[in-house]
Protein backbone atom coordinates (compact mmCIF):
# COMPACT_ATOMS: atom_id res chain seq x y z
CA UNK A 1 0.00 0.00 0.00
CA UNK A 2 1.06 3.44 -0.75
CA UNK A 3 0.38 6.14 1.99
CA UNK A 4 0.09 9.78 0.04
CA UNK A 5 2.34 12.11 1.69
CA UNK A 6 1.00 14.06 4.64
CA UNK A 7 1.95 17.43 6.00
CA UNK A 8 3.54 16.92 9.36
CA UNK A 9 4.96 20.77 9.96
CA UNK A 10 2.60 22.89 11.88
CA UNK A 11 3.34 26.93 12.72
CA UNK A 12 3.63 27.11 16.15
CA UNK A 13 2.12 25.11 19.15
CA UNK A 14 -0.22 21.85 18.52
CA UNK A 15 -3.39 23.04 20.21
CA UNK A 16 -5.20 20.10 22.31
CA UNK A 17 -7.93 21.14 20.71
CA UNK A 18 -6.45 20.12 17.25
CA UNK A 19 -5.91 16.95 19.10
CA UNK A 20 -9.21 16.33 20.15
CA UNK A 21 -10.71 16.93 16.64
CA UNK A 22 -8.14 14.42 15.95
CA UNK A 23 -9.26 11.73 17.80
CA UNK A 24 -12.85 12.32 17.30
CA UNK A 25 -12.09 12.19 13.12
CA UNK A 26 -11.60 8.22 14.19
CA UNK A 27 -14.50 7.27 15.45
CA UNK A 28 -16.19 6.50 12.39
CA UNK A 29 -13.48 3.69 11.85
CA UNK A 30 -14.81 1.07 13.74
CA UNK A 31 -12.15 -1.42 13.32
CA UNK A 32 -9.43 0.41 15.80
CA UNK A 33 -9.90 -1.08 19.01
CA UNK A 34 -6.31 1.13 20.59
CA UNK A 35 -5.30 4.27 19.74
CA UNK A 36 -1.86 5.27 21.23
CA UNK A 37 -0.58 9.27 21.40
CA UNK A 38 2.50 10.57 22.44
CA UNK A 39 2.38 14.48 22.87
CA UNK A 40 6.14 16.26 23.43
CA UNK A 41 5.59 19.45 25.30
CA UNK A 42 8.42 22.04 26.17
CA UNK A 43 9.51 22.23 29.74
CA UNK A 44 11.03 25.17 31.83
CA UNK A 45 14.22 23.73 32.40
CA UNK A 46 16.73 25.78 34.27
CA UNK A 47 19.73 26.70 32.83
CA UNK A 48 22.97 28.72 33.22
CA UNK A 49 21.35 31.57 32.51
CA UNK A 50 17.89 31.29 33.43
CA UNK A 51 14.55 29.30 32.83
CA UNK A 52 13.62 27.80 28.99
CA UNK A 53 11.16 29.83 28.25
CA UNK A 54 10.56 28.35 24.82
CA UNK A 55 11.87 26.55 21.85
CA UNK A 56 12.49 28.11 18.32
CA UNK A 57 11.83 24.99 15.89
CA UNK A 58 13.66 25.56 12.35
CA UNK A 59 14.09 22.47 9.75
CA UNK A 60 15.68 21.18 6.75
CA UNK A 61 12.42 20.92 5.33
CA UNK A 62 12.51 19.24 1.97
CA UNK A 63 14.98 16.47 3.90
CA UNK A 64 12.84 15.96 6.78
CA UNK A 65 9.55 15.86 4.86
CA UNK A 66 10.98 13.05 3.11
CA UNK A 67 12.48 11.71 6.56
CA UNK A 68 8.95 11.66 7.74
CA UNK A 69 7.66 9.96 5.19
CA UNK A 70 10.37 7.40 4.92
CA UNK A 71 9.36 6.61 8.72
CA UNK A 72 5.53 6.35 8.08
CA UNK A 73 6.17 3.70 5.46
CA UNK A 74 8.67 1.92 7.79
CA UNK A 75 6.39 1.82 10.82
CA UNK A 76 3.05 0.67 8.12
CA UNK A 77 5.24 -2.09 7.16
CA UNK A 78 6.37 -3.12 10.63
CA UNK A 79 3.46 -3.40 12.43
CA UNK A 80 -0.18 -3.69 11.61
CA UNK A 81 -1.92 0.16 11.83
CA UNK A 82 -5.15 1.37 10.56
CA UNK A 83 -3.78 5.00 11.03
CA UNK A 84 -0.98 7.42 11.64
CA UNK A 85 -0.30 10.48 11.81
CA UNK A 86 2.45 12.53 12.54
CA UNK A 87 2.63 16.27 13.74
CA UNK A 88 5.79 18.79 14.76
CA UNK A 89 5.83 22.07 15.42
CA UNK A 90 8.04 24.94 13.49
CA UNK A 91 8.86 28.56 15.06
CA UNK A 92 8.06 29.42 18.22
CA UNK A 93 6.29 26.91 20.85
CA UNK A 94 6.59 28.78 24.73
CA UNK A 95 6.84 26.07 27.74
CA UNK A 96 4.57 24.36 28.39
CA UNK A 97 2.90 23.94 25.25
CA UNK A 98 3.03 20.82 22.53
CA UNK A 99 5.60 20.45 19.55
CA UNK A 100 5.18 17.37 18.69
CA UNK A 101 1.50 14.70 18.21
CA UNK A 102 2.24 11.73 17.10
CA UNK A 103 -0.76 9.19 17.44
CA UNK A 104 -1.40 5.41 16.05
CA UNK A 105 -4.19 3.34 15.88
CA UNK A 106 -4.79 -0.78 15.42
CA UNK A 107 -7.25 -3.47 15.91
CA UNK A 108 -5.22 -4.28 18.69
CA UNK A 109 -2.72 -2.39 21.88
CA UNK A 110 0.37 -4.54 21.02
CA UNK A 111 1.07 -2.98 17.08
CA UNK A 112 0.07 0.89 18.67
CA UNK A 113 3.08 0.00 21.86
CA UNK A 114 5.12 -0.72 19.40
CA UNK A 115 4.69 1.45 16.51
CA UNK A 116 4.51 4.63 18.60
CA UNK A 117 8.03 3.96 20.80
CA UNK A 118 9.29 2.91 17.39
CA UNK A 119 8.23 6.32 15.11
CA UNK A 120 9.07 8.65 18.38
CA UNK A 121 12.64 7.43 18.53
CA UNK A 122 12.76 7.72 14.71
CA UNK A 123 11.41 11.15 14.75
CA UNK A 124 14.60 12.22 17.41
CA UNK A 125 17.39 10.07 15.34
CA UNK A 126 16.56 10.56 11.90
CA UNK A 127 14.57 14.13 10.97
CA UNK A 128 16.84 17.23 10.59
CA UNK A 129 14.95 19.25 12.69
CA UNK A 130 17.03 21.93 15.19
CA UNK A 131 15.74 23.66 18.68
CA UNK A 132 17.25 27.26 20.04
CA UNK A 133 16.02 26.85 23.76
CA UNK A 134 15.27 30.82 25.06
CA UNK A 135 16.50 31.30 28.09
CA UNK A 136 15.61 33.76 30.63
CA UNK A 137 14.47 37.45 29.95
CA UNK A 138 17.68 38.33 28.55
CA UNK A 139 17.58 37.20 24.61
CA UNK A 140 20.26 34.41 25.97
CA UNK A 141 19.83 30.96 24.18
CA UNK A 142 21.08 27.42 23.99
CA UNK A 143 20.77 24.58 21.15
CA UNK A 144 19.08 21.83 21.96
CA UNK A 145 20.27 18.46 21.00
CA UNK A 146 18.58 15.20 21.06
CA UNK A 147 19.51 12.12 23.57
CA UNK B 1 32.53 22.40 -10.31
CA UNK B 2 29.88 25.01 -8.10
CA UNK B 3 27.47 22.56 -5.36
CA UNK B 4 25.40 24.81 -3.00
CA UNK B 5 25.78 24.55 0.57
CA UNK B 6 23.46 25.04 3.28
CA UNK B 7 23.88 25.96 6.92
CA UNK B 8 21.45 24.91 9.49
CA UNK B 9 21.01 26.02 13.30
CA UNK B 10 24.25 26.80 15.75
CA UNK B 11 25.64 26.30 11.93
CA UNK B 12 24.19 28.97 10.27
CA UNK B 13 24.77 31.30 13.20
CA UNK B 14 28.59 30.17 12.89
CA UNK B 15 29.31 31.17 9.53
CA UNK B 16 26.69 33.84 9.27
CA UNK B 17 24.63 32.66 6.25
CA UNK B 18 22.33 30.45 5.07
CA UNK B 19 23.52 29.30 2.07
CA UNK B 20 26.53 29.82 -0.17
CA UNK B 21 28.01 28.54 -3.17
CA UNK B 22 31.28 26.87 -3.25
CA UNK B 23 33.64 26.32 -6.15
CA UNK B 24 35.47 22.24 -5.35
CA UNK B 25 37.86 20.16 -7.83
CA UNK B 26 36.00 18.04 -10.03
CA UNK B 27 35.01 14.48 -7.99
CA UNK B 28 36.11 16.37 -4.74
CA UNK B 29 35.20 14.49 -1.76
CA UNK B 30 32.57 15.18 1.18
CA UNK B 31 35.77 15.54 3.52
CA UNK B 32 37.83 17.52 0.93
CA UNK B 33 34.91 20.36 0.76
CA UNK B 34 34.52 19.77 4.61
CA UNK B 35 38.33 20.75 4.88
CA UNK B 36 37.90 24.08 2.87
CA UNK B 37 34.32 25.11 4.76
CA UNK B 38 36.41 24.65 8.18
CA UNK B 39 39.83 26.65 6.37
CA UNK B 40 36.97 29.31 5.97
CA UNK B 41 34.81 29.14 8.93
CA UNK B 42 37.22 27.86 12.08
CA UNK B 43 34.17 28.57 14.73
CA UNK B 44 32.85 25.23 12.97
CA UNK B 45 35.56 23.05 14.01
CA UNK B 46 34.16 22.89 17.43
CA UNK B 47 30.79 22.16 16.43
CA UNK B 48 29.43 18.48 15.78
CA UNK B 49 27.50 18.36 12.56
CA UNK B 50 26.82 15.24 9.83
CA UNK B 51 26.47 16.18 6.16
CA UNK B 52 23.74 15.11 3.97
CA UNK B 53 23.85 15.23 0.22
CA UNK B 54 21.32 15.89 -1.80
CA UNK B 55 19.57 15.24 1.55
CA UNK B 56 20.79 11.74 1.88
CA UNK B 57 22.89 11.13 5.25
CA UNK B 58 26.38 10.30 3.48
CA UNK B 59 29.99 9.44 4.77
CA UNK B 60 32.89 11.65 3.99
CA UNK B 61 34.44 9.57 1.17
CA UNK B 62 31.51 10.24 -1.26
CA UNK B 63 32.63 12.22 -4.52
CA UNK B 64 30.27 15.29 -4.66
CA UNK B 65 28.47 15.43 -7.98
CA UNK B 66 27.73 18.61 -10.02
CA UNK B 67 25.65 21.08 -8.43
CA UNK B 68 24.86 18.93 -5.62
CA UNK B 69 22.93 20.53 -2.69
CA UNK B 70 25.36 19.34 0.46
CA UNK B 71 23.80 20.58 4.16
CA UNK B 72 26.16 20.65 7.56
CA UNK B 73 23.24 19.41 9.87
CA UNK B 74 24.14 20.42 14.00
CA UNK B 75 22.61 17.71 16.36
CA UNK B 76 18.64 17.15 15.75
CA UNK B 77 16.23 18.51 18.15
CA UNK B 78 12.84 17.47 17.07
CA UNK B 79 10.26 16.20 19.44
CA UNK C 1 4.35 10.10 48.57
CA UNK C 2 0.86 9.37 49.10
CA UNK C 3 -1.65 9.41 46.31
CA UNK C 4 -5.52 10.64 47.07
CA UNK C 5 -7.55 8.00 45.60
CA UNK C 6 -9.05 9.39 42.36
CA UNK C 7 -11.98 8.70 40.37
CA UNK C 8 -11.97 6.41 37.28
CA UNK C 9 -15.02 5.53 36.61
CA UNK C 10 -17.38 7.48 34.14
CA UNK C 11 -21.11 7.03 32.83
CA UNK C 12 -20.99 6.17 29.64
CA UNK C 13 -18.36 6.42 26.65
CA UNK C 14 -15.24 9.09 27.35
CA UNK C 15 -15.40 12.24 24.77
CA UNK C 16 -12.40 13.89 22.81
CA UNK C 17 -13.49 17.02 24.31
CA UNK C 18 -13.04 15.43 27.70
CA UNK C 19 -9.30 14.29 26.86
CA UNK C 20 -8.74 17.91 25.36
CA UNK C 21 -9.42 19.43 28.35
CA UNK C 22 -7.15 16.71 30.13
CA UNK C 23 -4.07 17.20 27.88
CA UNK C 24 -4.97 21.30 28.79
CA UNK C 25 -4.52 21.23 32.35
CA UNK C 26 -1.04 19.98 32.24
CA UNK C 27 0.28 22.88 30.19
CA UNK C 28 1.08 24.55 33.69
CA UNK C 29 2.89 21.76 34.68
CA UNK C 30 6.14 22.49 33.10
CA UNK C 31 8.85 20.04 34.36
CA UNK C 32 6.78 17.53 31.67
CA UNK C 33 8.38 17.05 28.87
CA UNK C 34 6.68 13.79 27.48
CA UNK C 35 2.97 13.00 27.56
CA UNK C 36 1.55 9.25 26.56
CA UNK C 37 -2.28 8.43 26.09
CA UNK C 38 -3.47 5.45 25.29
CA UNK C 39 -7.30 4.72 24.43
CA UNK C 40 -9.32 2.17 24.01
CA UNK C 41 -12.14 2.69 21.42
CA UNK C 42 -15.24 -0.23 20.52
CA UNK C 43 -15.02 -1.91 17.89
CA UNK C 44 -17.28 -3.02 14.82
CA UNK C 45 -16.24 -6.55 15.45
CA UNK C 46 -18.54 -9.48 13.95
CA UNK C 47 -19.67 -12.19 15.72
CA UNK C 48 -22.14 -15.09 14.45
CA UNK C 49 -25.20 -13.16 15.13
CA UNK C 50 -24.21 -9.84 13.36
CA UNK C 51 -21.90 -7.11 14.23
CA UNK C 52 -21.22 -5.35 17.70
CA UNK C 53 -22.96 -2.26 18.23
CA UNK C 54 -21.27 -1.59 21.59
CA UNK C 55 -20.22 -3.09 24.87
CA UNK C 56 -22.44 -2.65 28.14
CA UNK C 57 -19.69 -2.48 30.75
CA UNK C 58 -20.43 -3.36 34.51
CA UNK C 59 -17.93 -3.79 37.44
CA UNK C 60 -17.42 -4.78 40.96
CA UNK C 61 -16.90 -1.36 41.70
CA UNK C 62 -15.37 -1.23 45.07
CA UNK C 63 -12.84 -3.98 44.31
CA UNK C 64 -12.45 -2.55 41.21
CA UNK C 65 -11.68 1.49 42.50
CA UNK C 66 -9.24 -0.68 44.78
CA UNK C 67 -7.52 -2.31 42.14
CA UNK C 68 -7.20 1.29 39.85
CA UNK C 69 -5.43 2.87 43.24
CA UNK C 70 -2.76 -0.10 43.65
CA UNK C 71 -2.32 -0.13 40.12
CA UNK C 72 -1.63 3.43 40.38
CA UNK C 73 0.61 3.34 43.27
CA UNK C 74 2.71 0.60 41.19
CA UNK C 75 2.99 2.60 38.34
CA UNK C 76 3.95 5.70 40.74
CA UNK C 77 6.56 3.38 42.88
CA UNK C 78 8.42 2.18 39.17
CA UNK C 79 8.18 4.78 36.83
CA UNK C 80 9.65 8.50 37.32
CA UNK C 81 6.29 9.95 36.40
CA UNK C 82 4.87 13.52 37.01
CA UNK C 83 1.28 12.28 36.53
CA UNK C 84 -1.36 10.10 35.97
CA UNK C 85 -4.88 9.93 35.35
CA UNK C 86 -6.92 6.61 34.69
CA UNK C 87 -10.51 6.70 33.26
CA UNK C 88 -12.99 3.78 32.41
CA UNK C 89 -16.81 3.97 31.60
CA UNK C 90 -19.52 1.96 33.16
CA UNK C 91 -22.63 1.34 31.45
CA UNK C 92 -23.05 1.93 27.32
CA UNK C 93 -20.46 2.66 25.32
CA UNK C 94 -21.26 2.46 21.45
CA UNK C 95 -19.12 1.15 18.62
CA UNK C 96 -16.71 3.87 17.73
CA UNK C 97 -16.50 5.51 21.00
CA UNK C 98 -13.98 5.54 23.91
CA UNK C 99 -14.02 3.10 27.06
CA UNK C 100 -10.55 3.60 28.81
CA UNK C 101 -8.26 6.44 28.80
CA UNK C 102 -4.93 6.30 30.38
CA UNK C 103 -2.55 9.53 30.37
CA UNK C 104 0.87 9.10 31.78
CA UNK C 105 3.67 12.42 32.27
CA UNK C 106 7.17 12.65 32.83
CA UNK C 107 9.89 14.77 32.35
CA UNK C 108 11.45 12.36 29.97
CA UNK C 109 9.95 10.09 27.18
CA UNK C 110 10.81 6.54 28.63
CA UNK C 111 9.17 6.85 31.62
CA UNK C 112 5.87 7.50 29.75
CA UNK C 113 6.41 4.47 27.65
CA UNK C 114 7.10 1.74 29.73
CA UNK C 115 4.38 3.02 32.35
CA UNK C 116 2.00 3.34 29.95
CA UNK C 117 2.07 -0.51 28.59
CA UNK C 118 2.53 -1.19 32.46
CA UNK C 119 -1.06 0.41 33.56
CA UNK C 120 -2.86 -0.81 30.45
CA UNK C 121 -1.90 -4.17 30.85
CA UNK C 122 -2.45 -4.61 34.68
CA UNK C 123 -6.02 -2.58 34.23
CA UNK C 124 -6.76 -5.47 31.79
CA UNK C 125 -5.59 -8.55 34.12
CA UNK C 126 -6.29 -6.92 37.93
CA UNK C 127 -9.43 -5.08 37.04
CA UNK C 128 -13.10 -6.63 37.84
CA UNK C 129 -14.45 -4.96 35.02
CA UNK C 130 -17.44 -6.60 32.54
CA UNK C 131 -18.58 -6.65 29.36
CA UNK C 132 -21.57 -7.52 27.45
CA UNK C 133 -20.90 -7.16 23.67
CA UNK C 134 -24.16 -6.03 22.02
CA UNK C 135 -24.67 -7.83 18.66
CA UNK C 136 -26.86 -7.33 15.68
CA UNK C 137 -30.06 -5.44 15.93
CA UNK C 138 -32.27 -8.72 17.61
CA UNK C 139 -30.82 -8.26 21.14
CA UNK C 140 -28.03 -10.73 20.92
CA UNK C 141 -25.17 -10.06 23.41
CA UNK C 142 -21.68 -12.38 23.98
CA UNK C 143 -19.46 -11.56 26.98
CA UNK C 144 -16.03 -10.04 26.42
CA UNK C 145 -13.16 -11.73 27.49
CA UNK C 146 -9.58 -10.24 27.60
CA UNK C 147 -6.58 -11.86 26.31
CA UNK D 1 -22.48 -18.91 59.77
CA UNK D 2 -23.75 -16.61 57.17
CA UNK D 3 -21.60 -14.95 54.08
CA UNK D 4 -22.89 -13.16 51.16
CA UNK D 5 -21.98 -13.69 47.57
CA UNK D 6 -22.21 -11.66 44.93
CA UNK D 7 -22.41 -12.39 41.32
CA UNK D 8 -21.44 -10.48 38.16
CA UNK D 9 -21.83 -10.50 34.87
CA UNK D 10 -22.36 -14.05 32.87
CA UNK D 11 -22.55 -15.76 36.52
CA UNK D 12 -25.61 -12.89 37.87
CA UNK D 13 -27.27 -13.64 34.65
CA UNK D 14 -26.96 -17.55 35.35
CA UNK D 15 -27.92 -17.35 39.08
CA UNK D 16 -30.70 -14.69 38.06
CA UNK D 17 -29.64 -12.66 41.15
CA UNK D 18 -26.38 -10.16 42.18
CA UNK D 19 -26.67 -10.86 45.64
CA UNK D 20 -27.35 -13.72 47.99
CA UNK D 21 -26.31 -14.94 51.52
CA UNK D 22 -25.74 -18.38 52.51
CA UNK D 23 -25.27 -20.47 55.13
CA UNK D 24 -22.02 -22.28 55.64
CA UNK D 25 -20.55 -24.72 58.26
CA UNK D 26 -17.81 -22.70 60.69
CA UNK D 27 -14.31 -22.75 59.25
CA UNK D 28 -15.62 -23.59 55.69
CA UNK D 29 -13.35 -23.56 52.77
CA UNK D 30 -13.94 -20.87 49.82
CA UNK D 31 -13.91 -24.47 47.68
CA UNK D 32 -16.89 -25.92 50.37
CA UNK D 33 -19.06 -22.68 49.43
CA UNK D 34 -18.01 -23.04 45.80
CA UNK D 35 -19.30 -26.92 45.42
CA UNK D 36 -22.44 -25.56 47.28
CA UNK D 37 -22.97 -23.22 45.08
CA UNK D 38 -22.23 -25.35 41.90
CA UNK D 39 -24.53 -27.89 43.51
CA UNK D 40 -27.45 -25.04 43.44
CA UNK D 41 -26.88 -23.86 39.73
CA UNK D 42 -25.58 -26.22 38.05
CA UNK D 43 -25.19 -23.86 35.34
CA UNK D 44 -21.99 -22.15 36.68
CA UNK D 45 -20.38 -25.79 35.83
CA UNK D 46 -19.49 -24.21 32.48
CA UNK D 47 -18.46 -20.90 33.17
CA UNK D 48 -15.28 -20.15 33.95
CA UNK D 49 -15.18 -17.64 37.09
CA UNK D 50 -12.48 -16.56 40.05
CA UNK D 51 -13.53 -16.22 43.42
CA UNK D 52 -12.58 -12.87 45.30
CA UNK D 53 -13.25 -12.81 49.39
CA UNK D 54 -13.30 -9.15 50.92
CA UNK D 55 -12.46 -8.04 47.51
CA UNK D 56 -8.61 -9.75 47.40
CA UNK D 57 -8.45 -12.97 45.22
CA UNK D 58 -7.81 -15.69 47.29
CA UNK D 59 -7.00 -19.66 46.72
CA UNK D 60 -9.69 -21.98 47.11
CA UNK D 61 -8.30 -23.72 50.32
CA UNK D 62 -9.22 -19.88 52.39
CA UNK D 63 -10.90 -20.64 55.20
CA UNK D 64 -13.81 -18.22 54.81
CA UNK D 65 -14.63 -15.36 58.06
CA UNK D 66 -18.09 -14.54 59.26
CA UNK D 67 -19.69 -12.05 57.20
CA UNK D 68 -17.23 -12.56 54.05
CA UNK D 69 -17.86 -10.79 51.10
CA UNK D 70 -17.98 -13.18 48.57
CA UNK D 71 -17.42 -12.01 44.22
CA UNK D 72 -18.12 -14.56 41.94
CA UNK D 73 -15.77 -13.17 38.96
CA UNK D 74 -16.24 -13.98 35.55
CA UNK D 75 -13.12 -12.79 32.99
CA UNK D 76 -12.22 -9.56 32.85
CA UNK D 77 -13.12 -7.25 29.85
CA UNK D 78 -12.06 -4.05 30.82
CA UNK D 79 -10.44 -1.54 28.28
Amino acid sequence: MIHKPKKVFVDGPISPQFIADSIAKHQSKTTIGAHNIFLGQIRADEKAGGTVTGIEYTAYTDMAEQAFHDIREAAFARFKLTCMHIYHSLGLVPTGEISLFVFVSSPHRRATFEALEFIVEEIKAKVPIFGKELVGQAGDYTWKENK
Amino acid sequence: MLVNVLYFGMLAEATGLPLESWEVPPAASVRKLREQILDKYPALRDRKFKIAVNQQMVDETLLLPPLAEVALLPPFAGG
